[in-house]
Order: structure tokens, then C-alpha cells, then sequence
């Protein structure tokens, strides 16, 4: 294709576009990590289920 | 910078259209990574949540038997 | 295409400045984020390392005492 | 700052340069989450720690 000053603004408006998608995909993923933390903080919480077992115990 | 030289900015276009096929290029295999890494959390979300109903589990098993 | 045209080439330069502008703002966002994500998988990490070791004292308690 | 081809090239740089750089923390970002994947899929495979006890007892 010539190299012309059509063609590369047309790229860069197509540059434009899928940085902002996937800037949004991102902010999808730090949600996704943050529920998934929260789940395995509860669990370290909770300990490894024997009732009345502290993890100082060992 | 002679504003009206076909040829100088022919050398700047070429090497701005470089830069920009280049850069689609990069952030397609940014997106890339960006995929794999969703599929990579749905599995571990999927493992944890495994783990953590058979905590509840362990739990209400326990309580009924004391 | 008047190529030779300084105020055509003025008009799409500006959009050109204008296009990287943005990408570049964009894609600095999008790092940001990358970097939280670091933090978060980090955190993450550490807390699941603290159940799994967990484990592995309970399955070495267990083996004493059968 | 005046709009050139110059600045205009400059800015086209630093964008690859930044996104060649960002593209490898992700790669890193996958080497995070397979490792942590995997310590979740043992623990999983595990249980919670009662030998002898399987998920299907419940």
C-alpha cells in the first residue's frame, strides 16, 4: 500500500481504539484478581477447617 | 525544514508508518497476553472456589457431629 | 492529494499529534493497571502460600500421631 | 509545542518503546498467575488436610 498520510492516520485511529479495549480488558482483570484475592484471604482466614485450631498451634 | 519537499517528508511518512505498524503489532500481542491471562484466572478462580466449598462443607460436617 | 499542500499537511498533522497524544495517554493507563495487577497477583500469592504451608504442618502433625 | 513530522515521529518512538516494555510485563504477569494457578490446583487436589477424607464424602 503507498505510504501515504491517509494510511497512517488510519492506523493511528486504529491504534487509538484498541488501546482503549484493551485499557478496559485490563480494568476487567483487576477485578477478576481482586475477587479471586478476596476468596483466598478468606480461606487463610479460616485456616484449614479443624474447629478450634489456630495455625500457631504448630 | 523545507516544508515543501516532497522527498523529506516521503523519508518521515515511511518511517512514521513503520513506527505505527510496528506499534499495532506490539499492543496485538499485548492483547494476546491479556487473554491468556483472563483464561488463567478463571481456572484458578474455578480451583479456589473448589477448595473453599469444601471448606463450608467440612464445616457444616463438623458441626453436625458435635 | 495536493502534496505539496503546507496547510492540508497542517490538518492532518495536527490529527496525527493528536491521534499519538491520546494513544500515548491510553497505553499509560493500561501500564498502570498492569502494575496493579502485579500487587494484586503478589498479595494473592502470599496468602495462598500461607494455607498451602497450613497444610503441610497439619499433614506433618497427622503423621505423628497415627 | 509546535506540531512537526518531528514531534510527531518522536511521540510514534516512545509509544512503540513503551508498548514493547509493557508487552513483557504481561509476559511476567502470566509467569504470576500460572505459578499461583498451579499451588491453587494442588491444594485443591489436596483437600483440606484430613487424610483418608475425600470431597465425594460430603
Amino acid at each position: 500500500m503507498a505510504c501515504t498520510i491517509e494510511k497512517v492516520l488510519a492506523d493511528a485511529k486504529v491504534l487509538v481504539e484498541r488501546l482503549k479495549d484493551h485499557d478496559n480488558a485490563a480494568e476487567s482483570l483487576i477485578e477478576q484478581t481482586t475477587t479471586l484475592n478476596k476468596q483466598v484471604e478468606s480461606m487463610k482466614e479460616v485456616g484449614t477447617g479443624i474447629p478450634g485450631r489456630n495455625q500457631e498451634d504448630f | 525544514v523545507a516544508a515543501n519537499s516532497p522527498s523529506m517528508y516521503s523519508q518521515e511518512l515511511f518511517q512514521l508508518s513503520q513506527y505505527l505498524q510496528e506499534a499495532l503489532h506490539r499492543e496485538q500481542m499485548l492483547e494476546q497476553k491479556l487473554a491468556t491471562l483472563q483464561r488463567l484466572l478463571a481456572n484458578t478462580q474455578e480451583a479456589s472456589d473448589s477448595s473453599w466449598q469444601a471448606l463450608i462443607d467440612e464445616d457444616r460436617l463438623l458441626s453436625r457431629l458435635e
